[in-house]
């Protein structure tokens, strides 16, 4: 343990890890849907950090443009549409916070277990690793090219079949 | 794709940027999109046409200077000229030139702050400055006349209350000259930008038959081809001397009713360089009785303000002061068609169409 | 009847909810009897008014104007106005609520656009009187003949008044006037002054004329504020002027304007 | 001289590092709040030639003390809050949206290895700093507790979000002519020519959504006058106004320096030094958004939308496109 604070860059990951997790603490037990949503922003933000003390600023910069500048914007875009209930406590019953809890703590557990139990199974990616964007766009397109475009696809499904959804709810009203 | 959205109640005004002064609208929205305006006016209103009813006629004169503060010249004659003819007088032509060079000047002015304050309304700023500035000219030129910068109160009964000096007649010559050239500029400014042609272009669209049923009249008819204009269809003062034209447009947007204000500045500097070359000689007042009182009766006297139809309708009852004096004001008919206008319009359109209405709070409230 | 036209008048000057406007008011067809008296013909002064319900809603309103029916107890406005010009008061104040002797004895006769006879023919039944005022005929109908002859100078071809310019009441101190100026985009130098007289100072109510001019919109708003005359089937009669919780109507010659 | 930034946070953590960071950032935040008085000055006295007045002339010499006088009128009013606000989050508020503008600066390249971080992606970064500055803009408004505000936030999301894509599109021109997303990469690949003549393009698409990135004329929905009061910062006082003001400002310097940087060769020019010709080039493009704020009447909602999406985004992906194949063919023929 004493030789993990040696090193300034774990001192900065407690630090920053601290953070995050009190962030994520309050998206999960703060009452108004506003705060949820900027502490929800917070954590992404924190998130972010760490990958910089990861030495992975790209996927810093992408968690922060894509999570924190656009997916964050538009939940909050959304909630001040709804105008009045973004006010309001979200009010969730004390039988559902039961569940989610114990959801919580057995995937946290389940993680844990994952992390530690598996050591030595997996192969670890060595450190150092090209992260420029030539050999990032390489991958992305040439190596995990199909993967890629599954992903693409699927997420292009999700949206149009959000929309389609969203239409049928607004026939009916 | 309609969305489900939900609709706020806001309050534009009475404290608001472009209100020009008190007006309050009580605005529905949904998200960008206007669902219900309601206007909300008396917040300037002063009670003029009660005032009237316990002043002697000549004594009303300042309190319609203070009615539409920016045509008070206007004002004054439409209040004035009704006086008249009850009483039948005749008024020398020299006066009622001069009264012809003041009230185009003040239409003038009046179209300036309009053209400044619209432009303000889109989100331009500079225009404001520009227009203040020639503005500032006109208002020099009406205070050395009359006395007062806004609210001249220079007619008189009978006829004007100063004679023009042959100096002051040569300087609003020079700065017609000067104003043709500035209106060139406003122009070159302006009138030819895309954004501000975007933002004006096919907003705020009413026919003919629409003005027609809500009494609109000034520049919020003429747009629609009407070319309905109280100096040329239904003739008073001595304007049928005159050589000028009245533009009108046939799009009914706000573009057209731009258009129309621009080009009714350059006809006004028309009439006053002609009355100026033509101003004959003779007395600044006629003979007017001491003591003013009309015969019963009742009279309607309506002139063309800056903003359209204006009238004044007098009961007498024989005294010195009005039994009952009413006040036609084109902006509080033209402002009541504002909601009928805007209704599924967007914020931006309806400040647009709310610019190009040209209210004057003090007219609109009385 | 009466007394409870007359609650309902003073509840609703104070009570500016659109919605429950229309069915507030009476019918049509009762108020509009009240101002079907002739011409000339003494004001139904007669009517049955009970003094107490009036003065009841004094007390409450605070600031009623004054009744013609109660020429003992002068306002101070008019004694201040015959201070200044006893000559004028007698004509300015007629008696009885009578209308004023003939006006425009003393006026220069300018020939309207229009043959006054011709013009009472082609108006029809419901004309109370035609004049001739500087130039411009002043037409006086009854109050329930206003919609139709309204209607009818709007579209007959002969008239086209399709412009009203505005409209406005005059108090008569024994009796309320609406006057409607009425224009044409078509023939602009036509002016033609549309009235209806005698309506009855506590309870006036004149058929709104919104359906046929939109114009009148606003116009009869500000008349109905300053001057009480309650305008039926007006889409959206408030007060326009004055704040909505306002007390009496300003414009009437008895209104006590003294805070 | 290499400043460092990832540099000392992966240094020994030791206090004399942890000072180096915040005279650093202090330095720092000293130019940017000497450069926000000048830009407020400047742009005063700007318009006031544009609009035929002299602007401030009354505190100073020609008032140049005029911004001086302001920031201590705005640092000692009285801080309102509203009753109907959410106090933390109205509070916070203008921090949010400020500290990215502050934070853009760490990767401008004043000059060859002058500057605060060689961050690899350092473009991506930029962009992606900017789009926190929506949130800010976003719970300003909501936070109010007022109607105008809160169409100012909504407003001021939706354009952030629609110019966001076009503005990464036509920067992604630039980064592929030079081959790489790092600032200082990006300007030494214009030693021969600036990029903004191949660029053309990318530039025009760049510039009009740089200027709606900056909620400024013609683009000042969100904070609309004549619409909207001031949007979303109508109920704001004192020193939090300022800062709202702070983070205005400090975004017009910072998309000065990112557009020289992109377009304009950066630090390259003859005699001056280095540092110097980006703050020239900085300062011209500042120069640029007050004049046309002197200029242009406001956009309208709508139509600022379809100009984004119909026009702007197609735009700046033909100039990706084109870019590429041109690259794609020379690449091939030599």
């Amino acid at each position: 343990m004493i030789d993990f604070f040696s090193q300034p860059t774990n001192l900065w990951f407690v630090v920053i890890a601290f953070l995050t997790l009190i962030a994520s603490l309050g998206v999960v037990a703060g009452e108004k849907v506003m705060h949820l949503a900027l502490n929800l922003g917070g954590s992404f933000a924190g998130v972010a950090a760490l990958f910089v003390l990861l030495q992975s600023p790209f996927l810093a910069i992408a968690q922060v443009l894509i999570y924190v500048g656009a997916i964050l914007v538009m939940i909050l875009f959304g909630l001040m549409l709804t105008g009045a209930h973004a006010t309001e406590p979200t009010g969730v019953e004390t039988g559902k916070k039961v569940t989610v809890a114990t959801a919580v703590i057995v995937l946290t557990a389940l993680t844990i277990w994952g992390v530690y139990g598996s050591a030595g199974r997996w192969p670890v990616v060595p450190s150092g690793l090209d992260t420029s964007l030539t050999a990032l766009g390489q991958a992305l397109y040439g190596h995990w090219g199909v993967a890629f475009e599954a992903a693409s696809t699927l997420l292009l499904a999700a949206l149009v079949g959000a929309i389609v959804v969203s239409r049928r709810e607004d026939d009916e009203a | 794709m309609a969305l489900r959205t939900e609709e706020l109640t806001f309050s534009l005004g009475p404290q608001h940027p472009s209100t020009h002064g008190v007006f309050r609208a009580m605005v529905t929205i949904d998200g960008e999109r206007v669902v219900h305006v309601d206007p909300v006016i008396g917040y300037l209103h002063r009670g003029t046409e009660k005032i009237a009813e316990w002043k002697t006629y000549p004594q009303i004169i300042p309190y319609t200077d203070r009615m539409d503060y920016l045509s008070a010249m206007l004002n004054n004659y439409c209040h004035v000229g009704a006086v008249e003819k009850l009483l039948g007088l005749e008024i020398p032509e020299h006066a009622e030139y001069i009264r012809i060079i003041v009230m185009e000047l003040n239409r003038i002015a009046s179209h300036l702050v309009w053209w400044g304050t619209f432009l303000l309304d889109l989100g331009a700023m500079s225009p404001f400055l520009y227009a203040f500035k020639d503005r500032q000219v006109i208002l020099d030129l009406l205070e050395e006349i009359s006395g007062a910068r806004l609210t001249y109160s220079y007619m008189r009964i009978g006829g004007v209350k100063r004679d023009a000096t042959q100096e002051w007649l040569r300087r609003v010559d020079d700065f017609m000259d000067e104003m043709v050239k500035n209106i060139q500029g406003y122009n070159n400014l302006v009138t030819g930008n895309e954004i501000f042609q975007s933002r004006v272009k096919n907003v705020g669209v009413y026919d003919e038959a629409f003005a027609k049923r809500w009494g609109l009249s000034g520049a919020c008819l003429r747009c629609t081809g009407n070319s309905y204009d109280v100096r040329k269809s239904d003739p008073y003062s001595l304007y049928p001397k005159f050589d000028f034209e009245i533009p009108t447009r046939t799009s009914g947007d706000v573009w057209a009713r731009y258009i129309i204000r621009i080009e009714e500045m350059l006809q006004s500097i028309r009439i006053v360089k002609q009355a100026i070359r033509n101003l004959p000689d003779g007395p600044f007042m006629g003979k007017a009785p001491r003591n003013i009182r009309p015969p019963k009766g009742e009279v309607y006297f309506h002139i063309e303000s800056p903003r359209g139809d204006m009238g004044c309708y007098i009961v007498s009852d024989g005294s010195d002061h009005p039994y009952r004096w009413h006040w036609r004001a084109p902006e509080f008919a033209n402002l009541a068609a504002f909601p009928a206008i805007t209704e599924g319009v967007n914020i931006a359109d309806m400040i647009a169409i709310l610019g190009a209405i040209d209210i004057v709070l003090g007219g609109v409230d009385r | 009847m009466d007394d409870e036209q007359h609650t309902n008048e003073h509840d609703e000057s104070s009570d500016t909810k659109r919605e429950e406007k229309p069915s507030e008011r009476p019918p049509a067809g009762e108020a509009v009897g009240d101002a079907q008296a002739p011409a000339g013909a003494p004001h139904p002064e007669s009517a049955p008014t009970p003094e107490a319900a009036r003065e009841a809603s004094q007390q409450r309103s605070g600031r009623l104007p004054e009744s013609s029916t109660s020429p003992t107890t002068p306002t101070s406005p008019p004694a201040k106005e015959g201070e200044k010009q006893p000559a004028a008061a007698g004509s300015a104040r007629p008696a009885g609520g009578a209308r004023p002797a003939p006006r425009g004895a003393a006026a220069p006769q300018v020939p309207t656009w229009i043959d006054l006879e011709e013009l009472k023919r082609l108006l029809g039944e419901g004309v109370e009187a035609v004049e001739n005022q500087w130039g411009t005929p002043v037409v006086t109908v009854q109050a329930d003949q206003l919609l139709r002859i309204a209607e009818k100078l709007r579209d007959d071809e002969r008239f086209r008044f399709d412009f009203l310019t505005t409209m406005t009441a005059v108090d008569w101190r024994s009796y309320l006037e609406t006057v409607y100026l009425l224009q044409s985009y078509e023939y602009p130098t036509h002016h033609l002054t549309l009235k209806v007289s005698h309506l009855d100072s506590d309870n006036p109510r004149v058929p709104s004329v919104t359906g046929i001019w939109e114009a009148a919109g606003w116009p009869e708003r500000e008349a109905y504020d300053l001057m009480g005359i309650y305008f039926e089937g007006h889409p959206d009669l408030r007060r326009l002027l004055l704040p909505e919780d306002w007390e009496g109507h300003p414009l009437r010659k008895a209104y006590d304007y003294i805070d | 001289m290499l400043l460092n930034l990832t540099g000392l946070l992966t240094a020994p953590f030791t206090w004399l590092n942890l000072l180096w960071m915040f005279v650093e950032v202090l330095v720092m935040l000293v130019i940017i709040l000497i450069y926000v008085m000048a830009a407020l000055y400047g742009e005063r006295k700007i318009l006031g030639h544009i609009q035929l007045r002299p602007g401030p002339n009354r505190t100073g010499p020609g008032g140049v003390l005029q911004p001086v006088a302001d920031v201590i009128k705005l640092l000692f009013k009285e801080d309102v809050i509203p009753a109907e606000a959410d106090v933390a989050v109205f509070k916070i508020a203008p921090v949010i949206a400020f500290v990215p503008s502050f934070m853009t600066f760490a990767v401008a390249p004043w000059a060859p290895n002058v500057l605060f971080t060689d961050l690899n992606v350092g473009v991506l970064y930029f962009t992606a700093v900017t789009g926190i500055t929506t949130i800010g803009i976003v719970s300003g408004g909501w936070s109010s507790g007022s109607k105008y505000p809160l169409l100012g936030g909504m407003r001021g999301a939706a354009q952030l979000i629609s110019y966001e894509l076009p503005l990464v599109m036509s920067i992604l021109g630039v980064v592929l002519m030079a081959g790489t997303a790092n600032m200082a990469g990006i300007v030494e690949a214009q030693q021969k020519w600036w990029f903004f003549f191949p660029q053309i393009l990318g530039f025009v698409a760049f510039f009009i959504s740089v200027s709606a990135e900056m909620n400024r004329t013609p683009f000042d929905l969100p904070e609309g006058e004549s619409e909207i009061v001031a949007g979303y910062h109508t109920e704001y006082s004192g020193f939090r106004m300022a800062l709202w003001m702070l983070g205005e400002y400090t975004y017009i310097f910072a998309d000065g320096l990112l557009c020289a940087t992109l377009f304009f060769g950066g630090w390259h020019g003859p005699w001056l030094p280095g540092w110097l010709w980006l703050l020239i080039k900085a300062m011209i493009f500042v120069f640029l958004a007050i004049w046309t704020r002197g200029t242009l009447p406001r956009m309208r909602s709508d139509t600022l939308m379809v100009f984004a999406w119909k026009f702007l985004l197609p735009l700046a992906m033909a100039n990706l496109i084109i870019t590429a194949l041109v690259k794609a063919a020379i690449a091939g023929w030599f």
